[in-house]
């Protein structure tokens, strides 16, 4: 089930379909996924690769850039012939902003998860929203740390109760209030099993000139499982009780949930939670900054999680720009271009005898 | 009006270009123009001066000393206890006065009631505060001005040319003519009232000399950032701290002088980042992505970015992060120097690290060992250190004149677009093709199919693919070591001054003035003479081994407690282990001369080879033969 | 059905109680359940056992391999190679197959198609697949209880009791009767199958033996978690991380059903942190108010708090941190061990700092360390580490039973109210009053209006207030010196046994077993006698510089690619600087005895002592008199 | 014009006054600050000490803390019977996290700057925000890094001119509003040189059971006065130029402003600059949730800085209490309270056999 397979379009001749740029669905691949049977983050891996061969991206101008986790690791399944950068848990936007620096025309696609984005790295979470760069920013949000077994994350549902029994006292973090609060262009809140919606805002991120900041909702199939937690397991109780074994960890299918916009459903995760999704209706005008701001309050009120493009700003200025600097990447510059003339350092030196 | 006070014994004979000021402030009084000017002054009449500024953690109101030695003979290392103390600051007033040595020249205003303290000193009492009512009209600059008073005073005592006062007042505000037409008035004001109401009585005077023509006066900080300006730094991200700021601040400044495009566009870019982690990170992305990137910190920075600093050297990420360290551990004292972060960098981060690093010790080698570190960090695709410290950073030096660069500048292993069409797309990132220990590498946004690889702070395979191998995880660990081996031979060689002596004295950085100056004081006055190491980086190269290997004793010179880099020595090259002796120094402030001198002789007399050692050194001269500086 | 095919040279002389299991299945597929209760069922027969997990970076669907190493004398250090191979995860299946020793047994699922590889090996072929239909009724389950299976098929055919192995089965699901009633019959079905089915040619089995009666079976992890619990930790603060996230896991659990009062209120509080820096942040906050802290981390973590532990270190904050080491540098291999983050944990932070750290072995020192950790922070008012790792924290080792802490908790020197009245409030937090370089601290909450004092993390004075002077500055780290001088006393002394050679080996940590192992093998197998001293601490006591004192040659045996702890030694003791040699290994398994062996024998030979040696040797055992282990 | 003394009483009588429980004003004193003079922050010290002798605070239950800044160094010039902790840069909530856990019974004031808690220590501010310790936490807002010299903060205007010319294209943070965004059960903004305000506010602050926050605007008089800086001086242009001396700190009287509930007025600060201030009137009420994030996201829009008390959450439970800690303080537990009996090591021996 990994992404890079799931989602090709069925062969129908033996060539195989091109975009624009004559590239097959197989150009924009990556390695076979280790994730879990089911986990969410594949199914968003697979709209990425979708997304990049509808617009016809050059995979060899993206760099992909991460941090550390289950989701972090998904940049290594998609686009093959990119650069790709797994750091430190937690400190992706800051090497997202130095990439930046050295090669402005690069389009970053980083993938980061909840506790990545919302613990560890909250304090670079919110300096890079305020900083314009080229960059598609998903968080692919599951409530946990997948990759260390399942604590709870800072945008773990309030009442959530932990293995150990504690229960979660905090209001969960909404990081697309977050962004939107800190002046990001381009903000919107996505559900995994919701493909066609996916696709389409993930394809206007990347086509999006500066940061366009998703907060995916992606559920971990194998962490939400313990008693009492709110994303329990339906059946993990009961006369089901050998499924408590130390280190199993059962297949899901994931949950699909395609949406229509101004659709409101409730849904039964593949964890046996309820949610309940509310798409944002087709006449709502995301470059309106107050009408977004307060959907996202309603939404906060009633409870809902609001999908699809909440606000985006159509003329941000990057921040490479604001700033000045060369068209030419910095990292190509050659000598001539960056050692000034004999003659300034001898007017510096006279200057200071 | 007054006079000197209660004679102390007149000093008879005249001391000429060899002594000492202190000048005691409060921070923030603006005071900091005068002592430039001083200093500067001094340094246009051709005589060697250093000034050195012990200020507080603080924006304004404690007091502040900035000392300036001057030295006939050049040397530039703190002078122990001033010759000549100006107070001005009331606060500190009666503790500088009491910390005087016996026959000091003590300058300071008539009203701070001073005068009885103290007859062991010469007193040059002067009515500032109603001078500078005549010198200055405007009320509001009279707290500015009546700084300039005391350069005046003191022109006409030590006879500093007046002249060359104007001259450096002048260069020092050259951008501002209104603030030189306030204080000009000051200094002649203050020369006059000392020539017509003080009698000399001290021995201190100044005589022109031409030791200064080839040389420039700068901090350490602006040199560094002079160097990496020449030397093809594209990208810097930084935090604040002291001493460090004014580094990425006039690194900044000059880049913006002398690096724009004349269509306005800039051929760097610089981010102030939120913290020290992301400052780190950020020169990680954009070494990564194939800029010349640098940071530049001070301990409390250099302990926060220490996983990164891991991931740079496991992930093979160029970069160069220059430290001016400042007194620790913890927040400890930020406005003073130190030494003290030698092992803190060297082994920066957990696992098996080991950083390169360059030691400039002063601003020519600061403004040089900037465009080293940047071609050694992209030659050896990994973080490279630039160790300086406050002393250096923040002080102004006397220096030579930096030489431009005429070397390329090094880009390392790096292969594009048509070395890919070359090789048919066939290579592997982490691979040792040539032995050295270092793979070839390719940026993102090349435009070839196999141009992309994966980086990553995990086990990896050649081919930069995950893997969680024994083998694969121990045959990329020996390639480093490898690597390590070949940035041995690629570091700055050290300075060795060798004299036939069994005994030696390694030493490295901002030490290095009062370090020679002390050998020539052993030398000279008792008799003992040493061979000089001065370290310029880490690892060490063959040429410190040998020094080790070929002689008895080696005392080892730094500023901290623990004698971190004779641990490092011990560490790395054990049979030098037992020769090995320390001269430390650790109260914050920079290392005299004199201490030196003490420390070694009170060792030396206990020191089993001691006897040995000098009936060595009569015949050594001739026999080990004296290959000089080189 | 079918019986070993294509018989290799079948065994003869029979194998008892002396060899190892590697059981390959994939990651998530439930198969610890029944690799516990192999091992338990071993350990219940009396035979000393060892359980080693090789698991991949992930948390469903990758290689993963389980080690039991079966030793009738109790040698608990991984074994080499592996007699038993178990496979049953068709990924690695060929793989695993490949890498089997000559004469290695084969067990696996008969649809995998081995059978055609390796004739030099012996092949069991089971038909698990068709077996677990029988087995277990219930679809989903099936998945989970085929492990079951080959429990029941090597209880055949290495005569592992079943009787052992369902008590095993039912003490390891204890809270869980169905899960009981579920899996038992699969251990049965296997057996049975295999007694029907196998023919046996291989020379493995095991016998009941009496060694294992006062033991028990833990993980590191959750023996310092006890030794927390049970030595008075109140505040516990942490970021998960593997390999430490089940020690403050464990430690919470065990907490909440031993530290609650009848009343339900905790005596203990478990705050997860934001990140480790806050994590360190915290302990160091309830350090200071007065609770006993801690913290658990690994090398990532231990870098990111490298600038509060230097907060802890001169504010002098007493909390713990346990490192439980993977592979580094970098992220590097989560869940592979090592003992690499010697350097990064003594001297962590910038400027001079050197920490107190203790290096457990086993799960006994683990739960007895964890207090005397807790009782060296109050009494010497510092950060202390435990260093562990994660084949120490996360594997399963047999154990000496714990003893009940009898001795008093430990909380150094505190001024309460009363004291604080009868000093009449006379006090200085960081005067030196015993000579031992401890001050007197006081908590906040204090009820006394002298009791408060000001802390921080820069310069200060006796009376803690802020001060820039250079004499206190220096006067204060003096002290500290002092403190760490106090701390040799203080910390846990080496193990040593003592043998008469003039050789020694020194080694810490999780290489116990496999070192002594490897003594002995040198000592029957080759006629060289090995003294040896296994460190407990740093700094290092006086019996540690006794030992290298008095041996001509110590080997360091180390897991890390830099010989760290040797670079220490050599640092901190000069003197046995040349004497050192290195045994490293770093790979990221844990070490092997054979390694020793091989490592010592090739460098032994190449030794210009080994002749003296050698010499020495055949006299020594009189001479210097057989101290035996103390 | 240390805050020690700036706010002393007129002293009627040799006797010196006493609070409620028969301390004096100079019980609750410090030492002598060695701030700028002119500097806002020690105007906020000499509020925090009226509102303890006030309230009648015992010192000695008291624990201050801060993290480093000019701002951070206050806890030294104020309550001298009060432990104090002066930490590292940015992390003071953590710190303030463990003195909790350790001793529930302290009440905790803290002092930050907005370099200290909207920059580096920006993660920490957000997750303490999240957990309801007994603490007062303020921010003195100046805009910059006071003690560095004078760089921009992540709280500076936009559209401000660093020194080195650039001009800071981010909005500023709004920590009021995060904190309020976050959970935070008390919440209100001030401005230093408004003392009946802020000793109100202060005293209810400190009343106040559970995290309190403050952000409060205090001028940095010696840092913004560069040209182009919109809290550039005044008089430090044209023919004042000789002021611009490396190192020369002028001396400023601090700005005073009383204000009425409900009154908005604009000011110029001593630096220059100008902003408009509205107190929240006196029908405003800070416990309706709706209403609060309503004003917030008004004055945000009218470019006003909204002062007094913004929200306030009558009902939160304390952390500690949460987590069922005993009410003794942890500090205090003795051997026998914290070490399970005999049995307890015994039976799990037994287990583990
Ligand atoms: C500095 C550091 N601390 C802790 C870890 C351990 N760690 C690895 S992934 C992870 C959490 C990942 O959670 P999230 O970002 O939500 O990703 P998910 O696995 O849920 O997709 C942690 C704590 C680490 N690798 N580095
Ligand atoms: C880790 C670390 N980085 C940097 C510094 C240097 N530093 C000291 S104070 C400060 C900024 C203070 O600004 P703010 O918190 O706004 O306080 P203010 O001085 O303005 O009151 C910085 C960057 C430090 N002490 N520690
Ligand atoms: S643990 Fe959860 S987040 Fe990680 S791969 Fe499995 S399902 Fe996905
Ligand atoms: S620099 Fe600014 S913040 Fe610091 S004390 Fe001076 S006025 Fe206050
Ligand atoms: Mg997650
Ligand atoms: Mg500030």
């Amino acid at each position: 089930m990994a992404g890079t397979t799931e989602a090709a379009p069925p062969a129908e001749s033996k060539q195989p379909q091109v975009n624009l740029i004559g590239l097959s669905k197989k150009d924009y691949g990556g390695l076979k996924s280790t994730l879990c049977i089911g986990c969410g983050h594949d199914l968003i891996t697979a709209r990425i690769i979708d997304a990049c061969y509808n617009l016809g991206v050059r995979p060899e101008n993206v760099a992909k850039l991460s941090g550390i986790g289950c989701s972090s690791k998904t940049p290594a399944y998609f686009l093959n012939r990119s650069h790709g950068f797994n750091s430190v848990h937690g400190r992706m936007p800051a090497i997202a902003t130095g990439v930046q620096m050295a090669n402005k025309n690069l389009k970053m696609i980083a993938v980061s998860g909840d506790g990545d984005s919302a613990n560890i790295g909250m304090g670079h979470f919110v300096h890079v929203m305020r900083r314009n760069l080229n960059l598609l920013y998903i968080v692919e949000n599951n409530g946990v740390y997948g990759l260390t077994k399942g604590q709870f994350s800072a945008t773990a549902d309030k009442g959530s109760k932990q293995k150990s029994g504690n229960v979660n006292p905090n209001e969960p973090i909404d990081l697309c209030e977050m962004a939107y609060m800190l002046g990001c262009g381009f903000v919107a809140r996505l559900f995994a099993g919701n493909s066609k919606q996916m696709t389409s805002v993930i394809e206007a991120a990347i086509a999006y000139k500066g940061l366009a900041f998703l907060d995916i909702i992606s559920p971990c199939v194998t962490f939400n499982n313990h008693e009492g937690s709110t994303k329990s397991f339906a059946y993990a109780k009961g006369n089901e009780e050998p499924l408590h074994d130390i280190g199993f960890v059962p297949a899901y299918d994931p949950t699909y949930m395609e949406m229509d916009h101004g659709e409101e459903r409730e849904i039964t995760l593949s964890d046996g939670s309820h949610i309940t999704l509310k798409a944002l209706s087709k006449d709502f005008d995301p470059s309106d900054r107050v009408a977004a701001g307060n959907q996202i309050m309603e939404a906060k009120h009633s409870k809902k999680i609001l999908t699809g493009l909440i606000y985006v700003n159509p003329k941000s200025e990057l921040l490479m720009d604001q700033m000045q600097v060369i068209d030419t990447p910095l990292s190509l510059l050659t000598e001539k271009e960056t050692r000034p003339a004999e003659s300034v350092l001898k007017q510096i030196m006279d200057d200071l005898a | 009006m007054t006079t000197a006070t209660a004679a102390p014994p007149q000093n008879t004979t005249k001391v000429v270009n060899d002594f000492s000021f202190s000048i005691a402030t409060a921070n923030g009084s603006g005071s900091q123009t005068a002592n430039m000017v001083l200093l500067r002054g001094l340094f246009k009449m051709g005589i060697p001066v250093s000034g050195k500024n012990m200020f507080p953690s603080n924006i304004q109101g404690l007091p502040t000393w900035f000392t300036i030695r001057v030295n006939k003979d050049g040397w530039i290392g703190r002078a122990t206890t001033p010759d000549i103390i100006v107070c001005m600051n009331p606060e500190s007033a009666v503790e500088d006065v009491e910390n005087a040595r016996k026959g000091a020249v003590l300058i300071y205003d008539d009203s701070l009631g001073l005068s009885k303290m103290r007859p062991d000193c010469i007193h040059y009492p002067v009515p500032f505060k109603k001078l500078v009512v005549d010198a200055c009209p405007d009320l509001k600059l009279r707290k500015l001005v009546i700084n300039m008073l005391y350069v005046g005073v003191c022109s006409a005592l030590f006879n500093i040319s007046e002249e060359s006062l104007v001259a450096a007042l002048e260069s020092q505000l050259k951008t501002k003519p209104k603030a030189v037409l306030a204080n000009k008035p000051a200094i002649q004001l203050g020369r006059k009232w000392a020539l017509e109401n003080i009698k000399k009585v001290d021995a201190f005077s100044c005589e022109p000399l031409n030791k200064t023509s080839n040389k420039i006066i700068i901090e350490g900080n602006a040199a560094t950032a002079l160097g990496l300006m020449f030397n093809g730094c594209t990208a810097v991200a930084w935090y604040p701290i002291t001493p460090s700021s004014s580094l990425c601040e006039s690194l900044e400044d000059y880049m913006r002088d002398y690096r724009v495009n004349p269509d306005g566009k800039r051929t760097f870019a610089v981010v102030q980042a939120e913290d020290e982690i992301a400052a780190c990170g950020m020169i990680t992305g954009a070494g990564w992505a194939g800029a010349r990137a640098f940071t530049s910190t001070s301990g409390p920075g250099v302990s926060l970015m220490n996983e990164m600093i891991g991931l740079g050297y496991f992930a093979e990420i160029p970069f160069v992060i220059c430290n001016v360290a400042r007194t620790g551990p913890s927040t400890g004292l930020p406005t003073r120097t130190m030494q003290g972060d030698i092992i803190s960098v060297i082994y920066a981060s957990h696992g098996d690290t080991k950083h390169v690093a360059v030691f400039p010790s002063n601003p020519k080698e600061a403004f040089e060992m900037a465009g080293i570190a940047l071609d050694l960090a992209e030659q050896l695709q990994t973080p490279v250190f630039i160790n300086s410290d406050l002393d250096l950073g923040m002080n102004y030096w006397m220096s030579d004149r930096f030489d431009y660069p005429t070397g390329p500048i090094k880009r390392g292993k790096v292969l594009h677009k048509e070395d890919l069409e070359k090789l048919k797309g066939q290579w592997a990132r982490y691979k040792d093709v040539d032995g050295d220990g270092i793979g070839y590498r390719t940026l993102p946004g090349t435009d070839h199919p196999n141009a992309a690889y994966f980086t990553r702070g995990t086990g990896h395979t050649e081919q930069a693919t995950y893997s969680e191998k024994a083998t694969d995880w121990k045959k990329n660990m020996d390639r480093l070591t490898r690597k390590f081996n070949t940035a041995k031979t690629l570091v700055p060689k050290p300075v060795i001054e060798n004299k036939g002596s069994t005994i030696g004295l390694l030493y490295f950085g901002t030490t290095d003035s009062s370090v020679r100056e002390a050998a020539s004081i052993l030398e000279q006055q008792h008799g003992v003479r040493i061979d000089l190491c001065r370290l310029r980086a880490f690892p060490f190269s063959k040429e410190v081994e040998d020094f080790l290997d070929k002689h008895a004793v080696v005392y080892v010179c730094e500023m901290n407690r623990d004698a971190q880099m004779a641990m490092v020595i011990r560490a790395e090259l054990p049979n030098a282990a037992t020769k090995i002796r320390s001269i430390l120094h650790y109260d914050g402030l920079p290392l005299t001369a004199g201490v030196v001198v003490s420390e070694f002789l009170a060792q030396h007399k206990n020191e089993p080879h001691s006897t040995a050692v000098a009936q060595q050194l009569s015949q050594a001269t001739s026999a080990v033969g004296s290959k000089g500086r080189d």
